[in-house]
């Protein structure tokens, strides 16, 4: 966090002055470990090892906050006695389909609800990254679930997490971790003790987590541990995720995902969503608990905003404008499509893959392979000069006089040359005021797609092609100023916010939306931003003349609440758990919810609310049921539904192991999402034969002084200066079995590629005792490509593409590669060395990886192909570090 | 009339520069033991400063890229890796697999022989790798570093204790400031804020200095033949704003303010670490009875001030100039004897 | 002739001299050229870091004492490093063995940043003792009626101090501006003493030396007046430069000594003394070779005199300062000072010897100017190397600290 | 400027007659000193803004004169970041002054070697026509069953995370208008 984020490091280390204790678990030390009271070196990709020892020593102390537990999450819900666990597969949860790689979420059900699922084979969930919809946007779980308040019978979630945990102990967590136990203990002892009543523990993640095969189960254990210690919903608790980029939390609420439209509504699916009624019923569940009840309005208000007059009831708002999803069409496939030829232009606005993506060689081969490709960018980065200025030049794969891709680079303005809002890592929008015209053709992203659509427009006005009228009639008249005819981002803002059709105010809440056509929102969770006709983002009150909270900054989404599921800082009745953690409580004199935060429920219900047998949506939600999102206002220790990879987190191995997963049969995740492309070659891992070709394990981060690929940094003398040179950080142990010499030149080989970067040995890393043997690791920055002030090799080359079933973000926190002294071959070459290791490692084009690792199913080894495909995700950062 | 401390002991500079009125002394607090090492103070005060880069070297000392202060680096952030114990904290490495502590050691040697083009005279002159190796090991380190591979060197069985020192160094205005007394044209001077500043419109490039500080912060500007160092931001103080550093540090590691509070506050700040099991938190040039008078940027440290390459104790040369001219005034009469005599005496 | 041509190729063909003895010593012992030391001798001038010193010292010392040259005498004041890396040295390193360093520093590299000055400086410290000797020597045949003398001191002064004036102006990093050295006038900066103690001498020595013309003019005519009048000046002006040359000669003293150059910082007892014997004996040199041996007797005395106040000085700097006397006895600086040494005695002995040879008066006249440079460049780069080498901030002054602790 | 003036002007003058006879300070500076202030004083104004790296969303101060941005420093109302910033938010005013900044359309054609200049506005138009062209080629009415697809997989776009909401927002409406899918962000990576 200090590394990555430093100034948001000012909140711990404040709260190190009041006497908080800070671990951090990082595979290399950092500057936050120099910091922190106590470091713990791990092996990449164990974390859910580790969290899963957390877990455990909770339940089997009983040291979980009881009277959270038991009235705010489902500990208590009897889960179907068709479910069998990992304990009972050797790693695979029941419902498990080899044919397909997925889940059948039958037998995961609550007792008396195995037939409710809407969710049969999943791998089309995965393939449109859609399997979280149903936690955002609720599983239909109806209210009424059987319970076990004793928490005593054997299938009760509770008593299912404990045997499910039970072989996560200290010493197993030794061995996969390399975590010392007297350490391990010493975590689990601070957390503990420091979570309760009295007092609340945070949890601080980024995309260490994130980029993994299994990232939403890390962060699925994190929040079980959060759960079962009551620091959910309440100040000083938490699970934080710090978030790599100004506006990346704004880039997932008013996505460019290929799975999303605004306010996390899924882009629909040819075969799920054939008409607007089936598509809205599969967001808001009839009958449900919570606030998708009311997801028809949202959909039909942003529809509205997005066609204006033109979207009537009666055409469905203009639904059946919408494209349509038929599977997977992520950037990663994409790309692979781009080798193959299949995609004929490309914008790349403001993202350099070339450095910044997982497989850098595939995304430049792939740009190599393009009609057209439009960069706009500040500066010529590598993504722009692949044709002239990148690795495959020198390799030959890529020569200039036969690469036919067209490239438009058009620059962009800066942050300080344009208005409007970000959305920073906490939901708050943050207005930014211009200060100065950009130079030259610099233009922002507003002035460029506006007046794009406006030439597009122009030239189909006479178009009669029934494809053409979703353009025609989108409502695209936005006031322009200046002598650029820069549209109005204010104008934007407002349409984002909502507005009455027939009177154009704008709205206050997202409760106003109609689903008639009488509103239009652009994002529903954003409603509010503009309420009173007022950019609340714009507001800057000085932190000193208000309280800690500071609600008059900026304004956070939603309906500017600051804290999330608050309800939950309150006991059932309603009471603040202790004095020195009050933050949202129930006023019975006034009758109201009130505290320093927008309180997250409904204002006037009591604690003391039941609802009636036939409520649904937000109605049913009763006034204890804090997570007023969750199908059953509930916190789910168990996801009966929602993560494809199973209702409860399970250590697997990373895609590139150098081990066999000590706790189960299962090696890897079954279900994460590959790809067999003969330039996406995986590494072996155990139990498959060579995988000692790359024995050693590598992990990629971000340096404080650089930022993701380079092009904001590396182009900046000031920055660039501070860290100059590619490098790779070895132990002295790794430095002496290598021969690798400080200062000294490395080359590391993986099955894609080959880099080159100076070696720094330092006693920052060390080799770990895993599984009795030892574990060396290197680390390397990212952030270096082939242009800028300073250049290097770019690390992410080294990278397969294995992505997460849940959100397909790739595994590029950890890979297996060979390690060796010297500088890389140049030419043709390194394509040699390259070809030589995958020789060596048995990596044919046509390999197939082998995802069924145990024989509890009979043996057979399904490859991993999928089924055919559908929707959504909150997908998660891109880079910098645990 | 000059204070009879003018030239060594206690004094407040600002007045006894000729500043009638003058606002209490401003000056610089760094608590190392809050430091993460992120650069901002650097960046901070380049942006600020329009001062140019200082080289585009890795000089393998840990994370620092600088090296050293010089006219074109204000800030300068050290980084110190030491395989020693670290206050109360758990051991990093405990029950690791690690080797003999020799990593750090070995790698601060060869760092030690780096060097990059600062843009600057003297800029940043190479090092003993000896002195470097034992930098990052303390005293029980044995035997030249280098002369084995890393990893194999002498030192503990296994390093489980580590810490990495990070401090922000910067020019320390001090009372007694050796460099603005040598300067001859009056270019180096005593703002109403007590702080040292160059005067660009007036140096001449003379050099005297830099041989002066006993810090070695001042330095030449190749290009441009003047002398550059740390302003504190004069211009910015004037306005009454913090200096651009201290504005920029993210965890308070930096503290701007009038001296007399930042050394209550920094006195505090040692006692709660010494309880808190931070036995070797201590300051350094805090003190007005010290060699040059006590410090206007003075520094909580966790380890011996060589180690972050401060003089262990500086003594401001002007303390003995009256000395020094007595001695000139006897030598110039003997010379004037001498001649006499050589004239006088003697036939032939 | 520009000023700085001889001392130039003075300067030069010492440097050569020693850099053959060098390689010769280094053969001898064995000592592989690009040792430190060989490169010590090459860094003489070349401002380029002295990393190897350390390793350097001990292999000079046993060279030195292998090459029949005088040894460094014993530290007895040393503290303990200093003593134990001496003897350590003197029993010949081969690279590896070098002791531990037992003092730390920020990667080893120096606290201070070593002086900028470059060789022109080393080069006034020696015209302006010039100048200052010269005209004390002119004042004085002025006086007592040696008109050689006077004449020979005039010139020279002139030609010193001029050649100071571009020494001066040349190390300056913005030449353009040097008359902001007249913009104050501060008794804490040596330097601006120095400034302004030149620009009283400097106008007076010129205009001395310009009264010598006199007898050249035409007795009538425009000029006639001048003829007359420039005498009486010359003298009044001679007399004034001579009253501030002493002065001159010593504040050079002080302008090193008051620096933290820790092996400057230290001698600042000695260093005026050294300075004024040099500048007396420079200026006595002059004199040799100016004067017919029947007005040289005043010069000879000054270079008893001044050979006197320079050798005991130099011999306290080389022994008193304990491990900062090192920087004096190692590498170039200690070859540069033996020299000195060296060619300061022959001087004075050729001086006395040669009382009726012209010739010989003449050469150590030269040797005594030949020992005066060496004396300021040996000096100048002891302090320099102090300077450059952590060892020399970080130990005395963490043994006070020590100690006061 | 007079002899008078001259000479009172004279740092010497001022030591002999003034309150600073050692020349340390008063009387030592300099007439530019004197009239020495922060350039932030002097800007046409100060715009409110936020720091484009990484997600903490710290407050900055954008001083800028003559349409020059002058000065990019922390914002100290900001509860978020309390006037502080980091490193890369501290070179923020590097970033956008940089002389590297591409402030020119290059436009590199087929099987070229070297960029050549382009006028913003053809640019615009060639772009235009190009998805126009790609939509045609690989449009997608309905899938084999006859249900609608309405879309192109023809034309893809990744966008960077510092991209405004209301930019991601026109993105993402006239993408799904033309039928675009393939339409991804850094927050998948």
């Amino acid at each position: 966090m200090a590394e990555a984020h430093p100034v948001g490091f000012q909140w711990v280390m404040e709260a190190k002055k009041r006497g908080a204790k800070v671990f951090h678990v990082d595979p290399r030390f950092t500057r936050t470990s120099a910091l922190a009271d106590t470091y713990l070196p791990i092996r990449a990709g164990t974390d859910i090892a580790l969290l899963g020892g957390v877990v455990r020593y909770i339940l089997d102390n009983e040291l979980d906050f009881r009277e959270y537990v038991l009235a705010y999450t489902n500990a208590a819900t009897i889960v179907s006695e068709k479910f069998a666990d990992t304990e009972d597969l050797d790693g695979l949860f029941s419902g498990y389909n080899p044919e397909t790689g997925s889940y059948d979420h039958a037998s995961w059900q609550y007792e008396g609800q195995e037939g409710n699922t809407t969710v049969r084979g999943t791998g089309k969930e995965r393939d449109s990254a859609s399997g979280l919809e149903h936690e955002s946007h609720g599983e239909p779980v109806p209210a009424q679930t059987r319970r076990d308040e004793t928490l005593r019978h054997p299938r009760c979630v509770y008593q299912i997490l404990k045997r499910h945990f039970a072989r996560y102990t200290p010493e197993m967590v030794a061995r996969v971790c390399g975590i010392p136990e007297e350490k391990f203990l010493e975590l689990a002892r601070a957390w503990t003790e420091n979570s309760g009543r009295e007092r609340t523990g945070a949890l601080v993640y980024s995309v260490g987590w994130t980029q993994h095969s299994v990232g939403v189960q890390y962060i699925r254990t994190g929040s079980i541990i959060q759960t079962l210690l009551g620091n959910m919903g309440r100040p000083g608790g938490g699970i934080l995720a710090l978030r790599g980029h100004a506006s990346i939390q704004g880039s997932t609420d008013i996505p460019t995902l290929f799975n999303l439209l605004p306010g996390y509504l899924p882009m629909p699916h040819h075969a799920d969503h054939p008409t607007f009624d089936k598509w809205v019923d599969s967001i808001r569940h009839p009958g449900q608990k919570g606030f998708w009840g009311n997801s028809r309005a949202f959909a039909a208000s942003l529809l509205k905003a997005y066609w204006g007059d033109a979207a009537t009831p009666e055409n469905d708002f203009g639904y059946g404008w919408l494209p349509r999803m038929t599977g997977d069409h992520g950037t990663y496939q994409q790309v692979l499509n781009m080798i193959d030829g299949k995609v004929k232009g490309y914008f790349l606005l403001g993202q350099n893959p070339a450095v910044g993506s997982a497989h850098g060689r595939a995304q430049r081969l792939g740009m190599a392979n393009l009609d057209w490709l439009v960069v706009r960018d500040l500066f010529l980065i590598e993504s722009a000069t692949f044709w002239k200025n990148s690795p495959e030049i020198a390799t030959g794969e890529i020569v200039p006089e036969e690469c036919r891709t067209e490239v438009f680079f058009l620059p962009a303005a800066s942050h300080v040359e344009k208005e409007g809002t970000f959305t920073q890592t906490q939901r708050m929008l943050q207005w930014r005021e211009k200060a100065v015209n950009p130079p030259g053709d610099a233009r922002s992203e507003l002035w460029f797609f506006y007046h794009l659509g406006r030439v597009l427009r122009e030239k189909l006005a006479a178009s009669t092609k029934p494809r053409d009228r979703a353009l025609l009639d989108l409502a695209w008249d936005y006031p322009t100023h200046g002598a650029h005819a820069e549209p109005s981002a204010e104008a934007v803002l407002r349409e984002i916010n909502g507005f009455d059709v027939a009177t154009g105010r704008p709205l206050n809440a997202f409760a106003e939306a109609k689903d008639d056509g009488s509103t239009a929102i652009g994002c529903w969770i954003y409603t509010g931003v503009y309420a009173d006709g007022v950019n609340q983002a714009a507001r800057r009150k000085s932190r000193h003349e208000q309280d800690w909270v500071a609600a008059e900054w900026g304004w956070a989404w939603p309906a500017n609440r600051r804290t999330l599921y608050n309800r939950a800082s309150a006991d059932p009745e309603g009471r603040p758990w202790s004095e020195r953690k009050k933050y949202v409580w129930w006023d019975p004199d006034a009758g109201e919810w009130t505290g320093y935060d927008v309180p997250d429920f409904e204002k006037t219900k009591p604690p003391s609310y039941r609802p009636p047998e036939d409520a649904s949506g937000p109605a049913a939600l009763a006034g204890d049921d804090p997570f007023v999102m969750q199908g059953d206002g509930k916190a789910w220790l168990y996801a009966p539904s929602g993560v494809l990879d199973g209702p409860m987190p399970t250590h697997y191995e990373p895609a590139e192991s150098p081990m066999r997963n000590p706790l189960y049969g299962q090696q890897a995740n079954p279900t994460r999402k590959i790809y067999e492309h003969p330039i996406n070659r995986i590494n072996p891992s155990p139990p498959e034969p060579h995988s000692e070709v790359f024995p050693y394990v590598f992990t990629v981060s971000r340096l404080t002084e650089h930022h993701t690929a380079g092009g904001m940094s590396r182009t900046v003398p000031r920055l660039a200066e501070l860290q100059p040179e590619m490098f790779v950080e070895v132990s002295p142990e790794l430095a002496a079995e290598v021969g690798l010499a400080h200062l000294g030149w490395a080359h590391l080989i993986s099955g894609r590629a080959v880099i080159e970067a100076r070696v720094l040995v330092t006693d920052r890393l060390t080799p770990l005792r895993v599984d009795g043997r030892i574990i060396h690791q290197v680390w390397l920055p990212y952030h270096f490509g082939s242009e800028g002030l300073v250049t290097g090799d770019s690390a992410n080359d080294l990278f397969g593409i294995t992505l997460d079933p849940n959100v397909l973000i790739q595994e590029s926190k950890v890979g297996t590669c060979d390690i060796r002294s010297g500088r890389r071959p140049t030419g043709p070459a390194l394509l040699d060395l390259v070809g030589d290791y995958q020789r060596r490692a048995g990596m044919p084009p046509d390999r197939k990886v082998p995802i069924v690792t145990t024989d509890v199913l009979g043996g057979e080894n399904a490859a991993g192909s999928t089924d055919e495909q559908t929707p959504e995700a909150a997908a998660r950062d891109g880079e910098d570090h645990a | 009339m000059p204070d009879a401390n003018s030239l060594y002991g206690p004094l407040d500079p600002a007045p006894d520069a000729g500043w009638e009125a003058a606002p209490p002394r401003m000056g610089f607090f760094t608590d190392t033991s809050v430091c993460i090492g992120c650069k901002a103070c650097e960046v901070a005060c380049k942006e600020w400063n329009g001062v140019p880069d200082s080289g585009f070297d890795l000089l393998g000392m840990s994370y620092d890229n600088t090296g050293a202060l010089t006219a074109n680096s204000w800030r300068h952030v050290a980084f110190i890796e030491q395989p020693r114990p670290a206050g109360h904290r758990t051991p990093p490495f405990a029950g690791d697999p690690t080797g003999p502590a020799a990593g750090s050691p070995a790698s601060a040697a060869v760092g030690a022989g780096t060097a990059t083009d600062t843009g600057t005279n003297p800029g940043l002159p190479p090092g003993r790798p000896e002195s470097a190796a034992r930098m990052s090991t303390g005293p029980e380190f044995l035997g030249m570093p280098g002369a084995q591979p890393p990893g194999r060197g002498a030192g503990a069985e296994s390093r489980s204790d580590f810490r990495w020192l990070m401090m922000s160094d910067v020019c320390k205005h001090c009372t007694h400031a050796a460099c603005l007394d040598v300067c001859p044209t009056g270019s180096l001077f005593r703002t109403e804020f007590g702080t040292v500043v160059v005067q660009e419109d007036i140096c001449n490039g003379c050099g005297y200095c830099i041989s002066a500080c006993p810090y070695g912060v001042i330095d030449q500007r190749k290009d441009d033949g003047r002398a550059w160092k740390c302003t504190l931001c004069y211009d910015r103080l004037g306005a009454g704003m913090t200096p651009a550093c201290a504005q920029a540090c993210p965890t308070e590691s930096i503290q701007y303010g009038p001296l007399d509070e930042l050394r209550d506050r920094a006195a505090q700040r040692v006692a709660t670490l010494h309880e808190r099991g931070v036995p070797e938190a201590r300051l350094y040039g805090h003190d007005p009875t010290d060699g040059v008078g006590g410090d206007g940027a003075f520094f909580l440290l966790l380890d011996e001030p060589e180690v972050y390459g401060l003089p262990p104790d500086p003594v401001v040369t002007t303390r003995d100039l009256p000395q020094m001219w007595k001695r000139a005034g006897l030598a110039a009469l003997a010379m004037a004897a001498a001649t006499v005599a050589a004239f006088v005496g003697g036939s032939s | 002739m520009s000023p700085d041509r001889p001392v130039g190729a003075l300067f030069r063909r010492f440097r050569e001299r020693l850099a053959a003895e060098r390689t010769a010593v280094a053969n001898r012992t064995g000592g592989e050229p690009g040792s430190p030391t060989a490169r010590g001798v090459g860094r003489a001038d070349s401002g380029s870091r002295a990393t190897g010193t350390g390793a350097g010292v001990g292999r000079t010392d046993a060279g030195a004492r292998d090459a029949g040259l005088t040894p460094h005498p014993p530290r007895d004041a040393a503290p303990t490093v200093g003593r134990r890396r001496g003897g350590k040295g003197g029993r010949g390193g081969e690279q590896l063995t070098v002791p531990p360093a037992e003092f730390t520093s920020y990667y080893g590299r120096p606290v201070l940043k070593p002086p900028v000055w470059k060789w022109d400086i080393a080069a006034y410290l020696f015209t302006g003792g010039l100048a200052a000797g010269s005209s004390l020597l002119a004042a004085g045949g002025q006086l007592t009626g040696r008109p050689a003398l006077r004449r020979a001191g005039r010139a020279t002064s002139l030609a010193a101090v001029s050649a100071s004036a571009y020494f001066l102006i040349n190390d300056l990093g913005r030449p353009s501006r040097f008359h902001h050295m007249l913009r104050v006038a501060k008794l804490t900066s040596p330097m601006s003493v120095g400034t302004w103690i030149l620009s009283a001498f400097g106008p007076a020595a010129g205009i001395a030396a310009v009264a010598e013309v006199a007898p050249r003019l035409p007795p009538h005519g425009v000029l006639g007046p001048v003829r007359r009048l420039l005498p009486p000046t010359g003298h009044a002006a001679g007399l004034v430069a001579a009253v501030t040359a002493p002065a001159l000669a010593t504040y050079t003293g002080v302008l090193l000594a008051d620096t933290a150059v820790p092996s400057w910082h230290e001698a600042y007892p000695e260093l005026p003394v050294i300075f004024a014997g040099s500048a007396l004996a420079s200026g006595a040199g002059v004199g040799l070779l100016a004067a017919p041996p029947g007005q040289a007797g005043p010069a000879r005395r000054l270079a008893v005199a001044g050979a006197a106040l320079e050798l005991w000085g130099a011999h306290r700097v080389e022994n008193r300062l304990g491990l900062l006397s090192e920087p004096y006895a190692a590498g170039t600086p200690g070859r540069l000072l033996r020299a000195g040494r060296a060619l300061t005695a022959a001087g004075v002995a050729g001086a006395w010897l040669g009382r009726r040879s012209r010739l010989l008066s003449a050469a150590s006249g030269g040797a005594l100017l030949a020992a005066s440079v060496c004396t300021r460049f040996g000096i100048f780069h002891g302090g320099v190397a102090s300077a450059r080498d952590p060892k020399y901030t970080v130990v005395p002054q963490r043994e006070r600290a020590d100690r006061g602790a | 400027m007079g002899l008078k003036t001259f000479i009172q002007g004279w740092p010497v003058y001022r030591q002999l007659t003034g309150t600073d006879p050692l020349g340390r300070g008063a009387a030592a500076q300099s007439a530019r000193s004197a009239e020495l202030t922060a350039r932030t004083e002097t800007a046409d104004g100060v715009a409110r803004s936020v720091c484009p790296y990484c997600a903490v969303g710290c407050g900055q101060r954008v001083f800028h004169k003559d349409g020059r941005v002058t000065q990019i420093e922390g914002d100290p109302d900001s509860p978020i970041s309390r006037g502080r910033l980091c490193p890369k938010g501290s070179a923020s005013k590097s970033l956008v002054t940089s002389p590297l900044r591409q402030t020119k359309v290059r436009y590199r054609r087929p099987y070229a070697t070297e960029w050549e200049d382009l006028d913003l506005d053809v640019a615009l138009d060639m772009i235009a026509d190009r998805i126009l062209a790609a939509r045609d080629e690989t449009w997608e009415d309905v899938d084999d069953e006859g249900r609608p697809l309405n879309r192109t997989l023809g034309i893809s776009s990744l966008g960077g995370a510092t991209l405004d909401n209301e930019e991601n927002y026109l993105i993402k409406k006239l993408f799904t208008a033309m039928g675009a899918l393939q339409i991804e962000n850094q927050a998948r990576i």
